[in-house]
């Protein structure tokens, strides 16, 4: 699998470059030490794009890879292969600390855990404080309260001056998460990476954090990538939607066209499995157990194939490739048809 | 076999803080009959746990009873000795566990497991019986002796249900047991259950923080809110027309993936602290349609239509006191 | 009987064993045998259960219980001999050759004959073995041959050798040529662990274990009768607190334990309960007489420290009295008092402290109040009345203006210091020997020192004195008279040049009991050293100890 | 001894949780806390002001009398040493010296333990191997002999080589508990935070890292600092201290040496080692009070009636 | 197979890390066997040279004239073959193996026994005082066992002397093995005075150890009854008493485990001191004798065999654990 043309396929479309773009990202991990080293392929060659104020979601099942592709993106991890152009220029070029303090600040992240995302032995303010004072050095020390109250405010919660200098236990947990929001918004970001923001929070304080992220688009301007394996909330707030497993992405498209029309297996067996009290009891596919795969040391072939019904020879032996199969929808899958129209 | 299985009146629970005591159930009311499938569903810390602990008697020090009545085939779990309750236990109700990776005790095999259960019941329990119910919930036998860590988590809570199975109680009790799997493996055990309940014909009264999941599921639904009963019926009732704002909330969280899409505001705040429950109506502080009644009186369950409701918006005809 | 010695040093007053207890008669059968005797004596450690006499570590329970010497030599009768393995000896008229008799009709432990050969065998071992020759008789005293014709055994030595005497004929017991020519005793002499010893002495070892050596009395003993006990149970201690309790209690009737506060701790607990600390040798202050050390080289300086000491405190004070006074002659009384010139030590003033003349030396040294002289005395860790003492001094010398610290250290650091030179004063003690001789030149004599940094033998206040060598060089091949004046001479130089400060005297801690067991050595009947550490004099006491109750 | 107090520490997720001020009032509210506390204040008391404690004729602890081996009276209320000192003011003035190699022995293998464990976890890989290896070779070496053997051939026996001794022998156990937990906090979401919004990695580790660790870290001191008590004390009482020095190990061995139980004198033999057991049973109470605190589970409940009113 | 060799990797570095240190150590610091012995002798009156005394001492396999390195190299080898020579201290001319053979057995039977008994009876009291949370045993054992878990070793020591054995006639002994006048034989009398001899020792040993035992049993007790599974084995009507030892004690346990080896220096420690108040010829007072006295070789063999002796109970314990923990079992 080592053709660049999806490349081409996938991104010449859109005449001005992405915002970010990830080609033929993999993120392989070593397991156990010694002589039983074996790799364990968490991303493998991954291609895609965010646009400027555009919220992508990207879901899939328990350890397909998608927090790794957070962290690929937020150089937490550095990538085994493939690159990350951030408005057309390759992270990997960035030597001085000056320009890794830029991407820093450009492309903060926002953590799935409130409850372990703010150091218990600070104020809460101290994050957004020192994100300031790394990203906005100009600003004086009391610019930078002033910018905290005004972030602070800005995720909606006040008072701020009296949020500030609370201790993070002080506070429930879809607070802290609004302070997470408000540190990866100090520094005027233009992508957030959101992995899983909400999925530790109770159901009534959810919906609060994704209309926010909404929000944060449309007056701040900011992009997102929106990790979570919930659909409907995806579905919520995402302009596109990318489907993981077990390390590939295998669909991506517009949120509405995947959701009517996906043309992956497990994309289906993913939206069938979403309970919905408004909608009739679907039916998935019949004694699957939903074990996900670990993914160490692949053989070529479908990823999939072990529990997809509509396997044929061929997934077991080649590695399908996104294939667009309507307008801005594609899917890598052998079987799946094309667009009618 | 009288068809009222479950009975459960005022049962409060504290919690020992030291200081002031926690109140995590709060007089709760629970009726369950046999062959029934009741969802209880809330919040996280709105001490549905506590509640399941309570009725099973599974509390632990700093954790008490303190005051209520659980009727269980007609006799009363609270006063009753630990003797007694040991020779009901797993026979006449079981337990399952929110994880089954702590709930497993991670140095004995599966198989011992069973044996330890079977062991302390002289019921008598035919050898292949372990290897059934094992093959009955889709787990090959072989695993018997195969230890938890060895197992996926889907096939660890596949096991526990299988364990709960082993001699066909009248009752499980289930805590969240899908909460840590996938959506996918969620929902395929969901069906299971759903189908060994219509096979086997036991009750269960099941735990969820996820009101949507049980939708599909359950006959009758318990919506709790700061450790008490905020809403009561039959689960479709409740989800075509909730009767307290809560509920109501709870059911504009949701997000659908079909349909229109619309917008949604969900609950502002947050649930109150148990230490310190907010005077009147606890959903008050949170509550859209609150009014100045609310933070003074403490409103009942009221019968509304099919459901009942914890709302003051509802004062018709307080609930009628149930004779047992 | 058993005959005299041909020719005694010293005081020949007694010459026969069993008459050294004084009480007349030539001691053949004169009491019952019977009776036990419990030695309490902190040895620190479990037995090894060797008892090859020839190990430094070990000849404490083999010499004088199993192996016995040619001739006792009596430290506190100044060196009063008993003829032992040898009847007698004769001293070449240079004092460089020595003629021994050997004894006839002993026998072995085991029944054979002891001869003549066994006597050169011994010591030819020595020559061949130098890990044997502990006194260094081969390579230091000048010895260069041992023969034998008859009974008659014949030392040849390079110079006069008359000093060696207390080595060769006390401190060496002669062991049996024909145990220890074969197998490990002759391939390995040294540390051969010889765990059944063959001797000539008055006990052979019944059994050995960690805890205990039980000795019972040899039956082929050749002194006729003896020994009057049968038996000698020596237990392991491995601390003071034990062995103190049981001499306390009688449980051991023989000790040689330092007892704090001993008339409360162990005379009052019994009547029979008795005590005796005869003085040996010196305690001192050892001033560093170096140049390199520029305060106690001056002699202004250690002479002060001299006037200002008030020894009679320190013995009452620092060691509660057990340990006497000493003086500035540096010979211990009154244990060598035919050797103490008091008239010298008066005539210098020494006799009493003299505070005045202290201050006004320190003057002329160059000190004052503005400009004190601070000095340093180091002292070992754990030796208790050292440091009493040492307060003491300290508190004495203060008077005078000068500030002394002490320093303790650990046993092995001290030596480090004391050996090389590297302290100003230093609390120290050596070990006597029949005459004040052996002690001064130990102490003074300049082949005994080394440079600053080298290992000195024992002369550790690194003094000097071409004067004084010569005459410790002519007190090996002097006669008696003239032996004594040499050792007043030699006095004359302590006093004069202060080369060492004497404080107290180091005496044998001694313990007894009287109440089964009588014929100990006494303030009245010194016959031997009397703590049961002390080797040969051990066999001396146990021969003349008897039981009262086996008499009735 | 310390290790296994020590050990009972705190799970990571609670143990980070520091409430505001109210360290200060979780420690008064619990009681084996408050008497720790209140011991060894009273020993810092006295360490600082050993003169208040003593009547005046006794202000010379070292001071040589001449009634030896005396049994308390009103005079000498502990008695006489075999020197005649007052044991009573040895007592107090042995305090100083005693607390003094507990506090900066125990800060010392603290530093140590944190040094040495936050790098391992942090540094990681070789460094980490090559670290942790050396934490357990120190952790199964029979530390006390190696005590011996150093302190009987670093010379002199003073209170510096005590106390290096000390720190060298006693910093591996903290160690490995401050690797494990700053393996454990490595990858928590603050942290990586921190890293995501580009703060150097030393920054990370001294600001982000250490005041997490802060409960575990007293903790540690409280263990070290009881393991030098101990230690100490039966160094000096075996008479490898500096034997002139006021301590109570050092009272100890003089007891010891002068048969002071054997004489009739448990006053003196004991009043020290009491000393030494109260100022070990100070730490002792803090250090598990503050498990206690940090770690609620531990705490003490009432049993109440499961059934009491139904 | 992999755990194995690392496990092994482990022990041989440790031993030679003791190894090492135990040579360099002592003769880095001022002091030698020669002063040592020097010092010994001029108490019985004989004056010997330092030369003649590094005579004696060569005979003895001592000789510090000899480069440090080859001796260092002649000591690993001869520590590994077994060949630890002679005493040159304060037992001159023993085998070094008979010393420790004879010490040996007094250790691991009072030592032994006791530490032993101390953990086991600890793992108990701590297992119960966890089961009956806020019963009258828990109320009591926290704060009794914190107190004696920081008593030194020699004061408890010296307060069972004050108590129990001192005056003329006392109720039992505080010193040495057994009764100096018996010879060691299977005798009821001799037994009972090795008892009667032990008591004390022993006691001070398990009154200071078993507290820690019992706190970190009790607090490792309440953790793992917090846990899930103990709910479960409840909820299944499993008997109080199998799931106190059963499923709460034996997992509480796991950790302790490893604890106890690892602790093991800790008590060795408490052995010297114990050993020496109590004047027991075991290896804790050769140990102190031996430094002391400057015996390089018999402290060398001492130090080697406590290291291994550790070593090997952590391997023990390792193993105990591998194969009680099935998760181990499969990590490794
Ligand atoms: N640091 C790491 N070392 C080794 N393996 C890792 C590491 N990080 C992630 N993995 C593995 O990579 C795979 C993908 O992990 P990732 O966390 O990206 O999944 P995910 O999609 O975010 O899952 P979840 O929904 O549970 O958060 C998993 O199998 C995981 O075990
Ligand atoms: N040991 C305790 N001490 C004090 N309060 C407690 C304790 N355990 C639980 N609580 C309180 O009791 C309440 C109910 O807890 P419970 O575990 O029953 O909630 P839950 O509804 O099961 O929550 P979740 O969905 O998170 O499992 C919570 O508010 C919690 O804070
Ligand atoms: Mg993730
Ligand atoms: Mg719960």
């Amino acid at each position: 699998m080592t053709s660049t043309d999806v490349t081409e396929t996938g991104v010449t479309e859109s005449a001005a470059t992405p915002l970010l773009e990830a080609r033929e990202l993999t993120r392989h991990f070593r397991v156990g030490r010694g002589f039983g080293r074996q790799m364990l392929h968490a991303v493998d060659e991954v291609n895609f794009t965010i646009g400027r104020q555009e919220i992508v979601a990207l879901a899939g099942e328990s350890g397909s890879g998608k927090s790794t592709i957070a962290r690929l993106l937020a150089g937490v991890y550095k990538p085994t292969s493939g690159e990350i152009l951030y408005q057309g220029r390759s992270t990997s070029t960035y030597r001085s600390r000056k320009d890794q303090l830029a991407y820093r600040g450009d492309v903060p992240m926002v953590f799935q855990d409130p409850f372990s995302s703010l150091n218990p032995a600070f104020r809460v303010s101290h994050g957004v404080l020192r994100s300031l004072k790394l990203h906005r050095p100009e600003l004086s020390r009391a610019e930078r309260f002033e910018e905290a109250e005004r972030v602070i405010e800005a995720v909606g919660l006040s008072p701020a001056g009296d949020i500030m200098n609370r201790y993070p236990y002080e506070l429930s947990g879809g607070q802290r998460q609004r302070i997470g929001f408000a540190q990866a918004l100090a520094h005027k970001p233009k992508l957030i990476l959101a992995d899983e923001p909400v999925s530790m929070l109770d159901v009534s304080i959810r919906i609060g954090l994704l209309n926010l992220m909404a929000e944060l688009r449309e007056t701040q301007g900011v992009s997102f990538l929106y990790i979570t394996h919930d659909i409907a909330s995806a579905r919520y707030v995402a302009d596109r939607l990318m489907i993981m497993y077990a390390g590939h992405v295998v669909e991506t498209g517009p949120t509405e066209s995947v959701l009517q029309n996906p043309k992956h297996p497990y994309t289906d067996l993913l939206l069938g499995a979403v309970p919905d009290p408004r909608a009739p009891l679907s039916t998935g596919i019949e004694g699957d157990t939903g074990e996900p795969p670990k993914v160490i040391d692949p053989t070529p072939g479908c990823r999939f194939r072990w529990r997809c019904p509509l396997a044929i020879d061929r997934c077991h032996s080649e590695t399908p490739l996104l294939r667009v199969l309507g307008k801005n929808h594609e899917a890598a899958c052998h079987v799946a048809e094309p667009d009618a129209n | 076999m009288p068809d009222q299985l479950l009975e459960v009146r005022d049962l409060t629970v504290e919690y020992d803080t030291g200081d002031r005591p926690v109140v995590a159930v709060d007089r709760v009311d629970l009726d369950v009959h046999a062959g029934e499938f009741v969802g209880v569903v809330g919040e996280s810390g709105c001490g549905k746990s506590t509640l399941l602990f309570a009725i099973a008697q599974l509390l632990s020090s700093p954790a008490a009873i303190t005051g209520g009545t659980v009727r269980f085939q007609g006799q009363d779990l609270v006063t009753m000795t630990e003797k007694k309750l040991s020779a009901l236990r797993w026979r006449d109700f079981s337990v399952v566990m929110q994880s089954a990776m702590n709930a497993l005790n991670p140095v004995k095999s599966i198989g011992a497991q069973f044996r330890d259960t079977i062991r302390a019941h002289d019921e008598p329990v035919a050898d292949e019986r372990p290897a059934e119910v094992l093959r009955l919930v889709g787990i090959d036998p072989i695993h018997l002796n195969s230890y938890p860590h060895q197992l996926s988590g889907g096939m660890r809570q596949r096991a526990m249900i299988a364990m709960a199975l082993l001699f066909t109680p009248d009752l499980i009790i289930m805590d969240e047991p899908t909460s840590a799997l996938d959506v996918v493996a969620q929902r395929s055990l969901m069906v299971q259950i759903k189908e060994l309940q219509k096979q086997l014909g036991f009750a269960v009264i099941f735990v969820t923080h996820d009101m949507s999941l049980v939708s599909h599921f359950s006959d009758k639904l318990v919506v709790m809110y700061a450790g008490q009963v905020v809403e009561f019926g039959d689960t479709r009732a409740v989800f075509d027309a909730p009767q307290h704002p809560y509920s109501a909330g709870l059911l504009d969280a949701f997000p659908s993936i079909r349909g229109p899409k619309v917008p949604l505001t969900g609950i502002p705040g947050t649930p109150p602290n148990l230490a310190s429950p907010p005077p009147g109506c606890r959903f008050q502080p949170r509550c859209p349609k609150a009014f100045e009644d609310c933070p003074k009186i403490e409103p009942e369950l009221y019968q509304v239509g099919a459901v009942q409701a914890r709302c003051l918006l509802n004062v018709k005809e307080p609930v009628q006191e149930r004779t047992s | 009987g058993c005959g005299g010695g041909d020719k005694p040093i010293g005081d020949a007053a007694s010459s026969n064993p069993s008459s050294s207890a004084g009480k007349g008669g030539g001691g053949t059968g004169q009491y019952k045998k019977g009776g036990t005797v419990t030695i309490a004596n902190v040895g620190g450690q479990t037995w090894p259960c060797q008892f090859n006499p020839f190990n430094p570590a070990v000849n404490q329970v083999a010499l004088g219980f199993v192996y016995e010497p040619l001739t006792f030599v009596n430290v506190l009768k100044a060196g009063a001999t008993t003829p032992m393995l040898a009847t007698g000896f004769a001293w070449s008229p240079k004092k460089d050759s020595i003629v021994f008799t050997i004894r006839d009709g002993v026998k072995w432990s085991d029944g054979q004959p002891f001869t003549a050969d066994d006597v050169v065998y011994t010591f030819t071992r020595m020559k061949e073995q130098p890990a044997l020759d502990l006194y260094s008789l081969w390579t230091g005293a000048g010895l260069t041959s041992v023969t034998a014709a008859g009974n008659k055994v014949t030392l040849k030595f390079k110079a006069a050798a008359e000093p060696y005497f207390f080595n060769f004929a006390n401190q060496v017991g002669i062991v049996p040529k024909h145990i220890w020519s074969t197998g490990e005793a002759a391939s390995k002499p040294a540390t051969w662990t010889n765990t059944k010893p063959i001797g000539t002495g008055p006990f052979t070892v019944e059994s050995c274990s960690g805890n205990n050596i039980s000795y019972v009395a040899n039956g082929n003993y050749w002194q006729p009768g003896k020994p009057y006990v049968e038996k000698v149970q020596y237990p392991a201690y491995l601390d003071n607190n034990p062995a103190n309790l049981d001499l306390a209690s009688g449980k051991a009737q023989w000790g040689g334990q330092y007892i704090p506060n001993i008339d409360n701790f162990y005379k009052s607990k019994s009547p029979e309960n008795n005590y005796w600390f005869p003085p040996t040798a010196n305690v001192a202050l050892v001033p560093n007489n170096d140049p390199s050390r520029p305060a106690t080289s001056k002699l202004e300086v250690r002479q002060a420290i001299a006037y200002a000491l008030d020894r009679e405190q320190i013995s009452k004070i620092g060691e509660s009295g057990y340990q006497p006074a000493a003086n500035q002659t540096g010979v211990v009384t009154p244990t060598f008092d035919k050797y103490f010139d008091k008239d010298a030590l008066t005539a210098a003033g020494y006799d009493k402290p003299n505070l005045d003349k202290a201050k006004q030396l320190l003057q002329t040294a160059g000190y004052s109040e503005s400009n004190p002289l601070k000095l340093n005395v180091i002292t070992v860790t754990g030796y208790t009345d050292w440091d009493a003492s040492l307060a003491v001094v300290k508190q004495q010398l203060a008077k005078v203006g000068i500030e002394l610290t002490v320093q303790d250290l650990q046993q092995q650091s001290y030596n480090q210091k004391l050996y090389t030179g590297d302290y100003d004063l230093a609390y120290s003690s050596l070990s006597g020997g029949p005459t004040p001789y052996y002690e001064l030149r130990q102490l003074l004599y300049s082949k005994n020192t080394a440079p600053i940094g080298k290992q000195a033998n024992s002369n550790y206040s690194r003094y000097q004195n071409p004067e004084v060598d010569k005459l410790f060089d002519q007190y090996a091949a002097a006669d008696e008279a003239t032996q004594v004046k040499l050792i007043k001479q030699i006095s004359s130089y302590m006093i004069k040049d202060v080369p060492i400060i004497p404080t107290t005297e180091s005496v044998d801690w001694y313990q007894y009991n009287t109440k089964d067991l009588e014929g100990w050595p006494t303030q009245d009947d010194p016959y031997a050293q009397p703590a049961p550490y002390n080797i040969p004099d051990v066999g001396q006491v146990l021969t003349n100890l008897y039981s009262k109750s086996a008499q009735k | 001894m310390s290790a296994v107090v020590a050990g009972a520490s705190a799970p990571v997720a609670s143990a980070t949780r520091r409430p505001r001020g109210g360290l200060f009032r979780a420690i008064l509210r619990n009681r084996k806390a408050v008497v720790g506390a209140v011991l060894l204040f009273l020993f810092i008391l006295l360490a600082a002001f050993p003169g208040l404690f003593v009547p005046g004729a006794h202000h010379d602890p070292q001071a040589i009398g001449d009634l030896p081996l005396q049994k308390p009276s009103g005079a000498h209320w502990l008695g006489t040493t075999g020197l005649g000192q007052d044991v009573y003011a040895q007592l107090i003035y042995s305090t100083r010296e005693s607390l003094v190699i507990a506090v900066v022995a125990g800060l010392g293998a603290t530093i140590l333990s944190v040094i040495i464990g936050v790098s391992a976890a942090y540094l990681g890989g070789f460094a980490d191997d090559g670290l942790s290896m050396l934490t357990d070779i120190f952790l199964v070496l029979p530390t006390f002999p190696l005590i011996i053997v150093l302190a009987t051939y670093a010379g002199k026996g003073n209170l510096t080589v005590i106390i290096i001794v000390l720190i060298l022998t006693g910093w591996s156990y903290g160690a490995r508990q401050m690797r494990a937990q700053a393996m454990s906090l490595r990858n928590r979401d603050f942290l990586e935070s921190a890293r995501v919004r580009g703060e150097r990695r030393s920054y990370i580790i001294v600001v982000e890292v250490l005041p997490t660790m802060i409960s575990l870290i007293v903790a540690n001191f409280l263990g070290a600092a009881l393991y030098s008590v101990l230690t100490a004390a039966g160094l000096q009482f075996l008479g490898l201290g500096d034997p002139s020095s006021l301590s109570w190990g050092t009272m100890l061995y003089w007891a010891q040496n002068q048969g002071a139980l054997v004489n009739g004198l448990p006053a003196w033999a004991l009043s020290p080692g009491l000393a030494v057991a109260l100022l070990g049973v100070s730490f002792a109470l803090l250090n598990y009070a503050f498990d206690e605190i940090s770690n609620p589970a531990l705490r003490p409940v009432r049993r109440r009636r499961a059934r009491s009113a139904s | 197979m992999r755990y194995l060799i690392r496990r092994l990797g482990f022990f041989v570095l440790t031993l030679w890390a003791a190894m090492t240190l135990n040579f360099f150590i002592p003769r880095m610091m001022p002091g030698s066997p020669e002063e040592a012995l020097r010092q010994r002798l001029s108490k019985g009156g004989a004056v010997v040279t330092p030369e003649q005394l590094r005579t004696v001492l060569a005979e003895f396999g001592f000789d510090p004239g000899q480069n440090l390195m080859l001796q260092y190299v002649e000591y690993l080898r001869s520590m590994v073959t077994g060949h630890w020579g002679v005493s040159i201290g304060s037992s001159l001319g023993s085998p070094v193996t008979t010393l420790i053979g004879d010490a040996l057995p007094w250790t691991l039977g009072l030592v032994g026994i006791s530490t032993v008994l101390a953990f086991v009876l600890g793992t108990l009291i701590g297992t119960v005082a966890g089961w009956r949370r806020g019963g009258l045993i828990d109320g009591i054992v926290p704060p009794v066992f914190i107190v004696t878990s920081a008593l030194p070793y020699f004061w408890v020591a010296l307060l069972l002397i004050s108590l129990f054995a001192i005056g003329s006639d006392p109720i039992l002994p505080n010193d040495f093995n057994y009764d100096q006048g018996l010879t060691p034989a299977f005798t009821g009398e001799f037994v009972w005075s090795v008892i009667k001899h032990g008591i004390l020792p022993a006691a001070t040993i398990l009154i200071t150890a078993v507290g820690g035992w019992i706190l970190t049993m009790r607090n490792n007790m309440v953790t793992t009854l917090a846990e899930d599974y103990v709910r479960m084995a409840r909820a299944k009507g499993i008997p109080g008493r199998k799931i106190m030892f059963g499923y709460a004690g034996r997992n509480a346990f796991l950790p302790n485990l490893s604890g106890f080896a690892m602790s093991l220096g800790f008590v060795i420690s408490g052995t010297i001191l114990v050993e020496y108040v109590f004047n027991y010829p075991g290896l804790g007072y050769m140990f102190y004798n031996a430094t002391v006295s400057t015996d390089y070789p018999l402290l060398q063999a001492l130090f080697l065999l406590v290291t291994l002796a550790v070593l090997i109970c952590v391997l023990l314990c390792d193993f105990a654990v591998f194969l009680l923990d099935p998760r181990a079992r499969t990590k490794g």
